[in-house]
């Protein structure tokens, strides 16, 4: 990913971010907390919310050290930066928010595994200038987020019949619980990749 | 004459062909399923009707408008859209309410079987996986069993009953005898009834030649043999013949060995293969019958199977006729 | 068992004590009785008959291969023809194409307007590997042009005009026994090659290549098989001249040194015991009969039925110490060397829409025409005509092809039985994996040849298929499986010599 | 069948019969999904990468416990986690190719190209931290490392063998790649919904 960005406005990669690239959707990256914490939408947006975070700091800080890091050491390097942001998330979250915390569980400190903060440093802020990186981050940021939230509303209705908490079709309904456990989880999630797909080519042909 | 004679109709050989045709093999499979079918309308009355028309229509409906949609050749006139719709109405319940089987239908012909490509490329069984997601989103459904008859009494099935502790193996054959569960007297999902004329229904495919033997074999004699060494209440090898046979009889057993775990799309195709999986889901749903969460491990251990039966495809693939085994496996580890 | 029976009986009550040990004893009970009863059996019943008859009556039901079809299950096809005697036919002219064995064409050594005789050499091969192409008959050459041919479109040919004389070329002369006797196998050979002898069953190998075996043969294999199911012109041979199959097996023999000669015959029973009494002088022939299944006749299959060796992946019958020679190749041997003849005529079955089916001894160049209208004419419309037999016989283009060397049949169909365009779905039955003789598993080669990826295909060993259309044949999705795997098979080919 | 309750052997039986079928790292617990998506095509190459996790996580659980137990505890700095776990991650790796490069090249050849891949696989980093959650002692904590790599190791197997049989399959372009892995890997979950609760 060579992405000669001087010639985009910030708002074009802010857009980057949340549609062309979408990093759930179009890239497929950090797979793992976009399926283990979409059971509600609370723990939609926390987990995205949290992820921005780290992303945009990890993303600022590699773009102002981008000339101080060794190539070969860089990955080392870029992992301890995401880790301090994200023991730093963890811990504001452990102290603010401890319920959303417990609720996604291992799955806060895992951010430092996420492979979208690793490859926007690698492949984003390690060219551009603060600026376009921190831009970059909170677009990547929010098109991770929205999309979460998306996916973890369906499983949310779909599979326990509220929204945040709210009840929606009242004491009759019977959700699919299927939707908020692991196998509907991964076909929800196949399932919107594909109608993206499906969506992005129609959009094509009719631009064409 | 002469004028004609000079086009001739040209095509590569065979000229022939058997009489074998699709949808005349899944024909075969609905005659087989009929008993059955009549026993569970007997039994349940006009509730069992119900489910199975209705999974029926919505499986055949459900591939019809996704093969319309995707402008594919529409091919309910197989069958095959019909006889996973009656298999998954057979692993219901009596009691449950009739958008069950639909929802389960389409599960099971869109996401199981059309999105992979249709009939022949799903890799697991669709009447089961969309039973396994019904089952995750509606247990409660799913196994509220009611007894035979017009009254619709709740009762636990043989199986759960074992399963639950509800008294003694001798309690449970007190309730219901040997000759209740062969021929389909007792609690439990539409198909899983009647014994006996599932096994008929078996011979008749195999007759037909529409199956072969070997998985049927293989996962009995593996439930039999789980069951003689772990099925007892006296620790190992504690089970008599009258407690194997009985605990083969009850529950989806003979219904997944002779109907679910023969469908050709989701077994090997190779005959050790078949061997091979015919063995493990019959060991697997002893394991998760003993073990597991769940009265009845059938459709789950044929499920497992399902998702290793490419594997083990590959693994017993057949050695080419003249070619010497380590040669064949030097040359297919450089191709790949 | 009693107390078996009793825990069925008293299910309702109580729980039978002593039921725990009797499924245990039932198995080591029925084991018993099992390997007891089959001892019985084989020692006092199996093994005395097989010691009265004989090795050779104790083979006939096992000699077999793995895997194969069963066509003539659901049409017996060779009822219409297996009792009907050949038939001499000579049309009033004869296309012979230059090219009739596998190899390089001849050239024609007569030109239009030539006054030819039966037997006399017109086209001259391109090298020693090559054979020669006579004249069918005696008459006059109207034309050398290109003509229609069963395998190659177009095909250089000589038209002669029957002039109903058959007068023989000089060169046509009869060696007496002991002139037989004292040929060196160099000298059989070349007899051959000069007769223009190639396989008969239809691979048109020229036999003189074959019978040139460097390391040791150990069978001379003599195919009586015949497992097309609609042609019955080996088992007519077999049946009228079975002298001369014995005969020419024997010359075989000699030519490429075998030490024994197996005559399999695929059911056939009246054949087998034709061909037996025709080899009682022989003592080094043996007959064997062979099941009836689809592909028996196949070399590979035919050696691995008789001899129980597998021919190795990509080698040749000699590799396992064999030579296999059709029926009515031994025939044309046999005439050539006793009575100087070349190969001018074989027996072709006419079979299928066609007015009378039957057995024909035709000249060589005989238009399928021709020895249709011979055989009472088309019925209805012929749709399809085939070289050869419906399972791996080639569709012609058009009736005026002539027979060739290889041309064992004519199949005529007025109604198109194999349906093309309805190509379902593969349900992954398994079927075709058991049917292949080759135990290759046809229907991952297709689905990986038109999933573009070659590589699997070469992993699955596509290169091996033989195009027997067992897969094909019994694929209930109608997909052309055999066709496919030829076409995976060529890319493969195509893609090693790049 | 209770885990808490029981002990020795019986229980490290459990724990491998628990981290293999019913808390599937991948199919139940959802780490480990990037590379049981991305490097499942072969099944030659979903057994070397599954190998290597395996190696990796079984020594990475003993590192990082370790470290929990023996540095971090004692220091009282219990927050540093996150970071000294990736560090000691990432350094293992490091490590582990060099040694294997030098002292082991066959399997360096057929493992090595994975390695690099493993430093981001949350698979690793999730069952380090599992490891402490839990409480484990040195030794569960390798086989629970093990034992759940094991566990990765069958499910991307059997995902690369449906993944041979599905590359020759008719699926649509809009489907194929990520969207058919998924809906794939939910079906397999299914079918792994037969072990849950089976051990507690």
């Amino acid at each position: 990913m060579n992405e000669t960005v001087e010639k985009k406005s910030l708002g074009q990669i802010f857009m980057n971010g949340i549609l062309d690239e979408n990093p759930t959707f179009r890239l497929v990256l950090g797979t793992c907390p976009t399926l283990a914490v979409t059971t509600s939408v609370e723990n939609g947006i926390g987990m995205g919310l949290a992820a921005t975070f780290v992303l945009v700091g990890s993303n600022y800080v590699v773009s102002l050290l981008k000339n101080f890091i060794p190539d070969e050491v860089r990955i080392p390097g870029y992992v301890v930066i995401i880790a301090t942001f994200v023991t730093v998330a963890q811990l504001l979250m452990q102290a603010y928010l401890p319920d959303l915390n417990a609720s996604l569980g291992l799955f806060v400190p895992l951010i430092v595994v996420n492979c979208i903060i690793l490859a926007r440093a690698e492949a984003f802020a390690n060219k551009n200038s603060a600026l376009h990186s921190v831009m970059d981050g909170l677009g990547m940021g929010l098109g991770f987020t929205l999309a979460i939230t998306l996916i973890s509303a369906i499983r949310e209705i779909l599979g326990g019949g509220t929204f945040l908490g709210h009840s929606l079709f009242g004491e009759g309904f019977e959700p699919m619980t299927f939707f908020a456990l692991a196998p509907g989880g991964f076909i929800i999630f196949g399932l919107m990749i594909a109608i993206v797909n499906w969506l992005s080519t129609k959009f094509k042909r009719s631009v064409n | 004459m002469d004028g004609t004679l000079e086009k001739m109709y040209v095509a590569p050989s065979p000229h022939i062909r058997d009489k074998h045709t699709t949808q005349r093999i899944m024909a075969d499979v609905l005659i087989a399923l009929l008993p059955a079918a009549a026993a569970a309308v007997y039994f349940y009355g006009a509730s069992a009707l119900l489910l199975m028309a209705a999974s029926v229509a919505a499986a055949v409906l459900a591939e019809y408008v996704w093969q319309k949609a995707n402008r594919q050749r529409v091919t309910v006139s197989d069958l095959s859209a019909a006889v996973t719709g009656l298999l998954l109405a057979f692993n219901m319940p009596a009691s449950a309410p009739v958008w069950m089987p639909v929802i389960g239908a389409v599960f099971a012909i869109i996401i199981v079987k059309q999105l992979f490509g249709g009939l022949g490329h799903n890799f697991i069984n669709p009447a089961l996986a969309a039973r396994g997601a019904l089952m995750a989103s509606w247990p409660s459904h799913m196994t509220s069993f009611v007894m035979p008859g017009a009254d619709a009494v709740s009762s636990a099935t043989p199986l759960g009953m074992i399963k639950e502790g509800a008294g003694t193996f001798a309690d449970v054959t007190a309730r219901f005898s040997l000759t209740d569960v062969l021929t389909g007297r007792i609690p439990g999902c539409l198909g899983e009834v009647s014994a006996v004329l599932l096994l008929a229904g078996g011979i008749y495919l195999i007759a037909r030649k529409v199956i072969q033997p070997r998985i049927p074999v293989a996962m009995l004699g593996s439930m039999i043999v789980m069951l003689w060494i772990f099925g007892g209440e006296g620790g190992l090898f504690s089970a008599s013949a009258y407690a194997v046979l009985y605990q083969v009889a009850c529950g989806g057993a003979v219904l997944g060995a002779v109907f679910m775990a023969t469908d050709y799309a989701t077994t090997p195709v190779t005959p050790v293969g078949q061997w091979i999986f015919g063995a493990g889901a019959g060991v697997l749903a002893v394991i998760i019958r003993l073990l597991g969460t769940y009265p009845e491990g059938v459709s789950y251990a044929i499920l497992l199977m399902n998702v290793a039966a490419p594997l083990i495809e590959k693994l017993t693939r057949p050695t080419p006729f003249g070619v010497q085994k380590p040669a064949g496996k030097k040359a297919g580890g450089s191709a790949a | 068992m009693g107390a078996f029976s009793d825990g069925l009986a008293r299910g309702r009550h109580e729980f039978p004590k002593n039921a725990k040990n009797s499924f245990v004893f039932m198995c080591f009970f029925s084991q018993f009785t099992f390997f007891s009863l089959t001892y019985v059996f084989f020692y006092y019943i199996v093994y005395p008959i097989k010691h009265f008859y004989g090795k050779q009556v104790w083979k006939l039901k096992s000699l077999t291969f793995s895997g194969g079809i069963h066509p003539l299950a659901e049409q017996d096809w060779k009822a219409a023809t297996k009792a009907s005697p050949l038939r001499v036919f000579a049309p009033a002219s004869v296309v012979i194409p230059m090219r009739q064995h596998l190899g390089r064409p001849c050239a024609p050594c007569v030109k239009p307007g030539d006054e030819v005789l039966l037997g006399q050499m017109i086209g001259e091969p391109a090298s020693p590997r090559d054979v020669p192409v006579h004249a069918s008959v005696s008459g006059k050459v109207v034309a050398v042009e290109e003509r229609p041919h069963v395998t190659a479109g177009m095909m250089l040919a000589v038209v002669i005009e029957n002039d109903g004389q058959d007068k023989p070329d000089p060169s046509i002369q009869p060696r007496s026994a002991a002139e037989v006797e004292a040929l060196r196998p160099e000298q059989l050979r070349d007899i051959i090659r000069d007769a223009g002898i190639v396989g008969m069953g239809g691979a048109e190998f020229p036999t003189h290549l074959k019978l040139d075996v460097k390391g040791k043969v150990d069978y001379l294999l003599i195919n009586g098989a015949e497992c097309e199911p609609s042609l019955t012109g080996d088992h007519r041979q077999m049946l009228e001249n079975g002298d001369l199959v014995v005969k020419g097996a024997v010359l075989l023999m000699r030519a490429c040194g075998a030490k024994e000669c197996v005559i399999g015959i695929e059911g056939k029973p009246d054949a087998a015991e034709a061909i037996q009494k025709a080899a009682e002088g022989a003592r080094e022939v043996r007959v064997l009969q062979l099941k009836v299944k689809y592909p028996q006749g196949a070399e590979k299959m035919l050696i691995a039925s008789v001899t129980g060796r597998k021919v190795p992946a990509g080698g040749l019958p000699a590799a396992v110490g064999c030579v296999v020679d059709n029926v009515s190749t031994a025939v044309a041997v046999a005439e050539a060397v006793y009575e100087g003849a070349p190969l001018t005529r074989r027996s072709v079955t006419v079979n299928g829409a066609v007015g009378q089916p039957g057995n024909l001894l035709l000249r060589i160049g005989t238009t399928f025409r021709d020895a249709v209208n011979f055989c009472g004419g088309f019925v209805g419309t012929p749709q399809k005509i085939i070289s050869g037999g419906p399972m791996m016989g080639t569709a012609v283009a058009e009736p005026d092809v002539p027979v060739t060397k290889g041309g064992s049949g004519i199949t005529v169909f007025n109604q198109i039985t194999d349906p093309v365009t309805v190509e379902g779905n593969c349900l992954r039955c398994g079927r075709c994996v058991e049917a292949c003789p080759l135990q290759l598993t046809p229907q991952a080669i297709s689905e990986a040849y038109l999933a573009e990826r070659l590589d699997l295909c070469g992993e699955l060993r596509a290169d091996l298929c033989m195009k027997c259309g067992c897969c094909t044949f019994v694929c209930p999705a109608k997909r052309h499986l055999s066709q496919t795997v030829d076409l995976a098979k060529r890319a493969l080919a195509a893609q090693g010599r790049r | 069948m209770e885990l808490a309750a029981s002990s020795g052997g019986f229980r490290i039986f459990l724990m491998l019969i628990s981290a293999v079928f019913c808390n599937n790292f991948v199919l139940a617990r959802f780490l480990g999904c990037c590379p049981f998506l991305g490097v499942s095509k072969t099944v030659g190459g979903a057994v070397g990468m599954g190998l290597a996790v395996t190696f990796v996580m079984g020594l990475a659980s003993l590192f990082t416990t370790m470290v929990q137990l023996y540095i971090l505890n004692p220091l009282n700095m219990a927050y540093m986690q996150t970071i000294a776990f990736i560090l000691v991650i990432a350094a293992l790796v490091q490590f582990v190719e060099m040694f294997m490069k030098k002292a082991m090249p066959p399997l360096y050849r057929s493992l090595g190209i994975y390695l690099p891949l493993i430093t981001t696989n949350c698979a690793v980093l999730g069952v380090t931290i599992l490891n402490i959650n839990s409480s484990y002692g040195l030794l569960e904590s390798v086989l629970n490392g093990v034992f759940s790599a094991l566990g990765f190791l069958l499910a991307i197997v059997l995902m690369a063998g449906i993944n041979e049989r599905l590359a020759t399959a008719k699926i649509s372009p809009i489907l194929t790649g990520f969207p058919i892995s998924l809906v794939t890997a939910g079906l397999m979950s299914i079918a792994f919904l037969g072990f849950s609760g089976m051990i507690r």
